[in-house]
């Protein structure tokens, strides 16, 4: 099968997935207490409670559930999110608005996590259970287990308030500027830090796993230098099984980004997330969610092909 | 006796004499005793420094934790001690943002609370939290995997459509919208990460059943018409559930550290609660120093530091039991 | 019991401590060896005046709000205060506000209530209409209306059912009304000849009465039409003259009825489509001294002073009142200003100290107080009009039901450690309630001086008196500790702190059991406070209520959110159905606002307050805790920033203002 | 001299459990062309050795000691251009150090000459040089040189007269990888195993090729064609381009023969190359492996643990137990005339064409643990004829050059140790005998 083929294949696949993703999501803002007229009337005097029939009318609110889901299922396939009612904006507007920013933030994290990751991961492996293996060991495990908010909090106490480092504000240069990079270092490595310790781990244990394999004697034996056995041979094999866990470690990144995003006051779609949970903005909530569950599951496509780039075992099942 | 090759023929090598030794059985798959392998982490994890430390820190942590304050349970106090030098809740036991001293070892926080004693209560919160939601997270997770792997057919993969749909969800924000909708507290915290912390064993479990049940004893159980439950939970299970242990000591932290996140978001506890993520939420404002201001590091730099070392003895412990189990689980997430 | 008073006592004592040691931590890092230095929050409420020729044009002035985006452009559909913050630059109104909350007249050269009748639904019946209700929401009827319509009234005697003809008023018939002088009160004004939008039209009498079209179907369309009948343009639609018209004798009409006032181009756009983040020719457009330049969701809002303001146009000297200096500026000194967001306080203090904004506002205590006693900072402090109170289930349960009593809560509010709330939550920012509304409000809600309403002898109580709580349980007969509850939303952390003092407060007396309890953040919790049931709770609980309101211009605002029918399971009544609060309390305070007397005469109006407020203060429903303070903070390159005591005007007051000759500019 | 000598080679793993010795004391010659086995079951030690030829022995396994020599007169040309330094001269040496030169050395290291030939009766270094049992290149081989600082540490080079060869275990590591699958290739004993699944069989074969023999690409890829066409598989060009997953079990052998043939080695060490296989495909392989190996005149040490695969390849034999040679033969003389018991043993328990029994007759018992091997004699615990004379004494290897050249055995049996001698005859179809059932006294 050709890999266009598969591509389609797994994405028609996914689409049930997302459907459920949205289904669960949709019903658990149903079962929840409340709804955004109830949070506007709490929160705003100047909404009156005899209003709530009437707003709720007009949101149609009133219609049910399955009806509301319906309705909302149409306008996400014509691009149409739906209305953030409290603020009566679309849904489509603030995603288009958002996404760029955290995608940016989220490939920020990536790419220092696969840098720091991968020669970090080769280094332990060739080194292992050497000085160098325990350090990389360490690091991983500290990388793991350091909470990602509070590690944020260090480097933005540290670099950009103490030592002044780093911007503490938007530079509002646009997208693609120094400036903006400058600014992006911090929540960046905050990101990174969690997903490149795990990558590190992995890498190390594969690529350890590779170098006891007989090809890798046998290529030895053909007069190989060292270097090019490991950076040939091993690492393509150990870049497999890595492969599928950072598809795994996307889940992980897009969470990460909710909480990154809050303490550096990031503006991307987690934090329009959070405020959205509060007000109960359902619209919102359910494309962030689908969003995410997009995301994640393009990830694991992403995953599949490069395995079939790197495997070609795998690739004749495509 | 004798053999021959070709023409040639040898007599008189005799080793019948010899005592028969059984064949070296070695690479053949043998049923595990499961106390053998607690046994085997046992051994590993006395002899491994980093896990010794892990270990210590873990305990002490928690026992810290659980006799800092008295417990009473429906008014009878069932834990009478009290480690923590202060009511970890007493406003103004100190003064504003104390630094740390011999009275405050952590200093005090923005009400003159000291910190060193909520703290050492927060760790009631996070790690409580964090074996509880292992604890129901795995026990289903196990009991959905080893039903989807072991019938297998059509129920294994409407299960596993199903976990597909779990995985679709990235595991802290869907907590986060569960609490967030359905309010906070220790119960609903366990429930939601119980929820979105299940499927990993579950797909874990699945994984290994498939491969322990094509083993002889299984087969032969099987043909020797033992009951499915019996099989699965005496034969299967106990074989396959080796990389589940290993991701339930990495998960503890990965909990602890969800916990704690939500805590630091605003959700899941209210403000005043000595617990890590809350406590930091608390003093982000000491961030601002104003002009000519200094920073009161140690309202942020502990509470965190707590969190981190917690979760890293967790996880070096996780490390040695996989080691051990030489079971290639790579705990997904962590870092919040 | 002995040991737990010895330990309160403690506490209270090193709580005096910590006022005391912050202000000493803070000297420690600011002028080292004197400890003294206390946080000196005068100097911050004295103005900051300009030498008007010092005077300097243009610049860029960088703008921290708290929130991280516009939540929505359109201001007819807009209810967060952040967002008028913006607006307020951009569109001028038909009056200003001071910085004492005294209204001037802004855009309408002339502007009084005229004529006032005493009419009530009944009399509208005449000119109301047959319609059946399209659909009925639990008892709220909804109409197939064409566009920029609504019903304003429907006649008490019809019950709202589905399919079922009920008489109704709508706009169409109040024109009629109006015509045969059936209204409650008439304003009449007249507009400055000569202003003009941002996009060149000018303002006639059209875009007042048109304007009103635009808040029907918006979040705010109850707020606007419960009081308004009708508008009209006597000298025709070019003319400039308005009439304005209210459903009953309102003396608060004067202030509410005005609306934003939009360009013709607008009239038709349907609430909340006004925002150019969807729809990017949608640029709000009004005749305030800024128009929108740059804007992209969240991360940037650009203003630019505008070309043509009309101050320029008709000149200072026609503006009636005016009787400043004849060379102060007609327009603000300021060019450009950047709306960064920047909804960490945290973050706006660190982003104010790097110097990437020059003004902030709501910063965390300790910052705002080393910028105060920095060189290089200033803040500005003024009295505003928010404030906190708590509320009693006032229910009288079998269980529970000690609030029932008003003793109890009178009580209750004497052991409210007002001012230590202040100086030790508020760091001194704030202002420990007396009287049942603040200073800047009292224009209009009091015949004496504001500070003689605060020593009145049924003033509340700044420190905590146990005699007199003691007493009053005395007369309620309770045994005591009389166990009760304060709860609060959980989002809030000063709030909570404050409770945490009035809790020990109220343990201490040993009058009390307290317990603070902080159910959910604040959404959830009213919320909850709203489900049926929830009242009958609270009051078995004894659980008082205590959050924070903006509060308005208006006296009337205060009270009637707090106490009146018509808000319960509104904000902010959680406790007061029909009937839960005595006839006549409700009635007095319908009467200081609603009448001819007191629509037509101020003063009359304001007797009418100085009798109820005691009544507020005896009957103790609602308690106000504290009045907060406005603070701004800026960089030495902001010269004569002053804070405006409504949140929502803070910048456009501080860039111009002739009222105090206010005006900012940027000296760098 | 041969074209590969492996002298006393000794190599231990230090593992967590102690100290393996799975090579011990090894020593043999192969000669160019020549096809030479190695038997003996599964942890004999075979592999070690296989891989020590090509110093491929990672951590924690070492070379101990010993010499591998390895004399091909255009390798060594070659590596003496690229190391021009390295080189001694043994003819040299022996002029400038005479006996009391050398003697007097002795003296400064203090090497107790008892060491130099492993005899105790060797005790005075005088005697011994003077015997000629010790020339000045036995002292180089065994590394004596170098603690006597005759020659220095990189000396790997060396000259003889007519003779020159090449020290592997003294030459840097490059040097040694300039001779890894290009003058010395092996084969591995699971082609499955030993191709990367991720790089194309062609490929796998062009990249030494283009190391070794430095061809571009394009020539490198015809060569590998040719390569594969030769091993026998089919429309080799197209073939080329295929995963070694698409290769049959059998074709995947011969890529890897095919591999090890790519830069015409003198050497192939063929690591059990047809246990992986059924026998249909394990005969067809080694007929290939035979005739391959005739055609280029390439010498292979052949290691199995079937005597029947060597019966069909190999000149000489070398049975291995336990990491030590039990039993040197050509390879006729091994069958009609074994010496050593486990030899016998392994015999018997070759598969025999016919054969009805279910089981085979297998030697009870399996190879001794080499952290501690027994005492005396490591084959005893399983020998049938195992007394307590095996259980003390070891063994040395006793030489038959009366019967043949380089046959030699090590059992007590040749040096009358035994009471009750060996009991097994060897007999064939036509009942005449080969030799008498030996017993001790009879012997010689």
């Amino acid at each position: 099968m050709s890999l266009q083929k598969f591509i389609l294949r797994r994405i028609l696949a996914s689409v049930p997935v997302l459907i459920g993703v949205s289904i669960i999501t949709f019903g658990l803002m149903q079962l929840a207490p409340g709804d955004v007229v109830d949070h506007m009337i709490a929160a705003n005097p100047n909404v009156q409670p005899g209003e709530a029939a009437r707003l709720r009318q007009e949101y149609g609110l009133h219609e049910p559930i399955w009806a509301q889901y319906l309705d909302w299922m149409q306008g996400v396939l014509t691009g149409d999110f739906g209305e953030v009612y409290s603020s009566s904006r679309d849904a489509s507007a603030i995603v288009r608005a958002r996404l760029p920013e955290t995608l940016l933030l989220a490939a920020f994290g990536w790419v220092f996590a696969i840098l720091i990751a991968i020669p970090g991961g080769i280094y332990a492996a060739i080194n292992k259970d050497q000085l160098g293996d325990d350090v990389s060991r360490v690091f991983a495990l500290s990388g793991i287990s350091i909470p990602n908010f509070w590690l944020g909090l260090m480097l933005m106490a540290l670099f950009a308030v103490y030592l002044d480092w780093f911007p503490t504000l938007d530079p509002q240069t646009g997208l693609l500027s120094r400036e903006m990079l400058w600014w992006l270092i911090l929540p960046g490595i905050t990101i990174g830090t969690a997903a490149s310790a795990n990558l590190m781990r992995i890498m190390r244990t594969s690529m350890a796993e590779e170098i006891n394999k007989e090809y890798v004697t046998a290529a030895r034996a053909k007069g190989l230098p060292k270097r090019t056995v490991y950076l040939k041979h091993v690492l393509r094999n150990s870049l497999i099984s890595v492969t599928t866990v950072a598809a795994f470690l996307t889940a992980s990144l897009v969470s990460g980004s909710v909480v990154v995003e809050v303490v550096f006051g990031w503006p991307g779609l987690g934090r329009e997330l959070i405020q959205a949970i509060q007000l109960r903005e359902i619209n919102l909530i359910l494309i962030i969610t689908l969003l995410t569950g997009v995301v994640i599951v393009l990830a694991n496509l992403l995953a599949d092909i490069v395995y079939g780039l790197l495997d070609p075992r795998i690739r004749d099942e495509y | 006796m004798s053999t021959e090759r070709g023409r040639i023929r040898i007599t008189g090598f005799e080793t019948d004499h010899l005592e028969e030794r059984e064949p070296d059985t070695a690479r053949e798959e043998e049923y595990v005793e499961p106390q053998s392998m607690w046994r085997r982490i046992a051994n590993r994890l006395v002899r491994d420094r980093l896990a010794l430390i892990g270990i210590t820190v873990v305990v002490v942590m928690a026992v810290t934790a659980f006799l800092a304050r008295p417990i009473t349970v429906s008014g009878v106090t069932v834990q009478p001690f009290s480690l923590a030098p202060y009511d970890p809740t007493a406003t103004a036991v100190g003064g504003r943002h104390e630094a740390p001293s011999l009275s405050h070892y952590m200093g005090t926080d923005r009400l003159g609370r000291d910190l060193f004693s909520r703290v050492m209560v927060g760790g009631r919160y996070s790690i409580s939290i964090g074996l509880v939601v292992t604890a129901l997270a795995s026990t289903f997770g196990v009991i959905y995997g080893s039903v989807s792997g072991y019938f297998g057919g059509w129920v294994d993969s409407v299960l596993m459509r199903f976990l597909d749909l779990v995985f679709a969800f990235p595991a802290l924000v869907l907590a986060l919208i569960l609490v967030a909708l359905f309010g906070g507290g220790f119960w609903p915290l366990v429930g939601a990460f119980v929820l979105v912390g299940w499927a990993s064993y579950a797909r874990i479990i699945r994984g290994e059943i498939l491969k322990v049940k094509q083993n002889e004893y299984v087969l032969a159980a099987k043909a020797l018409g033992a009951r499915d439950q019996s099989v699965l939970f005496r034969h299967i299970i106990p074989n396959a559930i080796a990389p589940v242990i290993v991701q339930a000591t990495l998960s503890v932290g990965t909990v602890v550290i969800g916990v704690a996140a939500l805590g630091f978001l605003g959700i899941g506890f209210d403000p005043g609660t000595p617990e890590w993520g809350t406590i930091l939420d608390g003093e982000r404002d000491t961030l601002a120093t104003g002009d000519g201001g200094s920073w009161y590091w140690w309202a942020t730099v502990f509470p965190g530091l707590m969190i981190f070392l917690f979760v890293m003895s967790m996880n070096m412990i996780g490390d040695v039991i996989n080691d051990a189990l030489d079971t290639q689980v790579d705990d997904i997430g962590g870092g919040g | 019991m002995a040991s737990n008073n010895i330990s309160n006592l403690n506490r209270r004592r090193i709580l005096q401590g910590i006022a005391a040691t912050g202000a000493v931590g803070l000297a420690g890092c600011l002028n080292g060896e004197n400890g003294e230095a206390d946080v000196d929050v005068d100097d911050a409420l004295e103005r900051n005046e300009v030498d008007i020729d010092a005077i300097q044009e243009g610049g860029r002035l960088e703008f921290a709000l708290p929130r991280d985006s516009i939540d929505d452009y359109d201001w007819a559909d807009s209810s967060a205060a952040e967002d008028s913050v913006v607006f307020d630059t951009v569109y001028d109104g038909l009056t200003t506000a001071d910085s004492t909350g005294e209204t001037h007249l802004w855009m309408a050269e002339e502007y009084e209530p005229a004529e006032a009748n005493d009419v009530s639904v009944e009399d509208y019946a005449e000119y109301m209409v047959e319609m059946e209700p399209e659909s009925v929401e639990d008892g709220v009827p909804s109409f197939d209306l064409d566009e920029n319509n609504l019903v304003i009234m429907q006649h008490p005697d019809d019950e709202p059912e589905e399919g079922e003809p009920m008489r109704v008023l709508t706009r169409d018939e109040a024109a009629d009304a109006v015509e045969d002088g059936t209204f409650g009160i008439r304003l009449e004004g007249r507009l400055h000849e000569g202003i003009e939008f941002h996009n060149g039209e000018e303002v006639t009498a059209e875009n007042v009465v048109r304007s009103y079209d635009r808040f029907v179907g918006s979040v705010n369309e109850g707020q606007w039409f419960d009081s308004f009948l009708h508008a009209t343009a006597p000298d025709g639609d070019d003319g400039y003259t308005f009439e304005l018209y209210a459903q009953e004798a309102d003396a608060a009409a004067y202030l509410e009825l005005p609306p934003y006032i939009f360009p013709s181009e607008h009239f038709d756009v349907p609430a909340g489509d006004l925002d150019p983040r969807d729809d990017g020719d949608m640029v709000p457009v009004g005749t305030g001294p800024y128009e929108i330049a740059e804007f992209e969701e969240g991360s940037r809002l650009l203003l630019e002073r505008t070309d043509n303001y009309w101050v320029e146009e008709v000149g200072l000297e026609n503006i009636p009142w005016y009787d400043g200096p004849e060379d102060f500026p007609e327009r603000p000194a300021i060019e450009e200003i950047n709306i960064r967001f920047v909804d960490d306080s945290a973050g706006r203090s660190n982003a104010l100290e790097d110097g990437d904004v020059d003004i902030a506002y709501e910063l965390p205590s300790e910052a705002r107080n080393n910028f105060h006693s920095s060189e290089s900072f200033a803040v500005s402090a003024n009295p505003a009009f928010g404030f906190k109170f708590m509320q009693f289930p006032v229910e009288d349960t079998d269980e529970g039901g000690a609030f029932a009593q008003r003793e109890v809560r009178q009580a209750v509010s004497a052991l409210i450690p007002r001012q230590q709330i202040v100086d030790l939550v508020e760091q001194g920012w704030g202002d420990p309630a007396r009287a049942p509304i603040p200073e800047p409000a009292s224009g209009m809600g009091t015949a004496m001086d504001y500070e003689d309403l605060e020593s009145q002898d049924w003033a509340y109580n700044v420190e905590p008196d146990p005699e007199e709580a003691e007493a009053l349980l005395e007369e309620a007969g309770l045994e005591r500790p009389v166990e009760v509850t304060v709860e609060t939303n959980s989002d809030d952390e000063e709030r909570i702190d404050k409770m945490e003092l009035v809790v020990d407060q109220l343990n201490e007396s040993g009058l009390f059991d307290a317990e603070l309890e902080t159910p959910a953040a604040l959404g959830d919790w009213t919320a909850e406070l709203y489900e049926d049931g929830a009242r009958h709770d609270s009051a078995e609980r004894n659980a008082a209520a205590v959050i924070g309101l903006a509060g308005t211009p208006d006296p009337h605002g205060f009270h009637q959110v707090l106490h009146h029918p018509r808000m319960h399971n509104g904000c902010c009544n959680f406790f007061f159905p029909e009937g839960a609060l005595p006839e006549e309390f409700i009635e007095q305070m319908e009467s200081c606002r609603f009448g001819v007397d007191v629509a037509e005469d101020p003063d009359t109006r304001r007797q009418a307050y100085d009798e109820f407020w005691p009544e507020v203060a005896d009957l103790s429903a609602n308690v106000i805790v504290d009045y907060s303070l406005n603070t701004g903070t800026v960089s030495n390159d902001v010269v004569g920033f002053n804070v405006h005591p409504q949140t929502q005007a803070i910048l456009r007051y501080a860039l111009y203002n002739p009222a105090d000759q206010q005006i900012t500019y940027l000296d760098r | 001299m041969a074209l590969l000598e492996v002298e006393n080679l000794t190599v231990k793993f230090y593992t967590s459990e102690g100290v393996v010795t799975a090579v011990d004391g090894l020593s043999y010659t192969i000669d160019r062309g020549e096809k030479f086995g190695v038997v003996g079951e599964s942890g004999a030690g075979k592999s070690v050795t296989a891989l020590s030829l090509l110093r491929l022995i990672e951590s924690p396994g070492e070379i101990e000691s010993g010499s591998i020599r390895f004399a091909d007169p255009d390798t060594v040309t070659r590596l003496e251009e690229s190391y021009p330094g390295h080189v001694v001269d043994v003819e040299d040496l022996r002029d400038e150090y005479n006996r009391e030169k050398l003697v007097s050395r002795f003296e400064e290291a203090d090497i107790p000459a008892t060491e130099l030939t492993d005899n105790p009766r060797h005790d005075d270094v005088e005697d011994v040089l003077a015997a000629g049992k010790l020339d000045v290149r036995d002292l180089i081989d065994r590394g004596h040189a170098t603690d006597l600082g005759l020659i220095d540490e990189e000396a790997f080079i060396v000259y003889d007269g007519d003779e020159q060869y090449i020290d592997l275990l003294r030459a840097p590591e490059e040097a040694v990888r300039t001779l890894r699958g290009n003058n010395v290739s092996m084969i591995f004993q699971d082609a499955q195993t030993a191709l990367n699944p991720v790089y194309t069989v062609g490929e796998q074969i062009a990249e030494a090729i283009r190391h070794h023999l430095d061809y571009d690409d394009e020539e490198a890829k015809q060569r590998a064609i040719e390569l594969l066409d030769r091993v026998g598989i089919p429309d080799a060009e197209s073939r080329y381009t295929d995963y070694p997953h698409e290769f049959s079990g059998g074709m995947q052998q011969r890529a890897v023969i095919a591999m090890a043939l790519s830069c015409d080695p003198d050497v192939i060490i063929a690591d059990e190359p047809t246990t992986a296989l059924d026998v249909t495909t394990e005969a067809k392989i080694l007929d290939l492996l035979e005739e391959l190996t005739d055609e280029f005149d390439t010498a292979v040490q052949l290691i199995t643990h079937d005597l029947g695969v060597v019966a069909e390849l190999c000149d000489r034999v070398m049975v291995m137990y336990a990491g030590q040679p039990v039993e040197k033969a050509p390879v006729e003389e091994l069958y009609y005339d074994p010496k050593h018991p486990y030899t016998v043993g392994l015999m018997s328990s070759i598969p025999r064409i016919g054969d009805d029994r279910e089981r085979l007759q297998t030697i009870p018992g399996a190879m001794p643990d080499l952290i501690e091997t027994p005492s005396g004699c490591s084959f005893h615990p399983r020998c049938p004829y195992a007394e307590e004379a095996c259980k003390q004494k070891e063994p040395r290897m006793v030489e038959f050059d009366s019967e043949s050249v380089d046959r030699s055995a090590k059992c007590l049996e040749y040096t009358d140790d035994l009471d009750e001698g060996v009991g097994y005859t060897v007999t064939v179809e036509d009942e005449r005998r080969m030799n008498e059932p030996v017993s001790g006294d009879q012997h010689e």
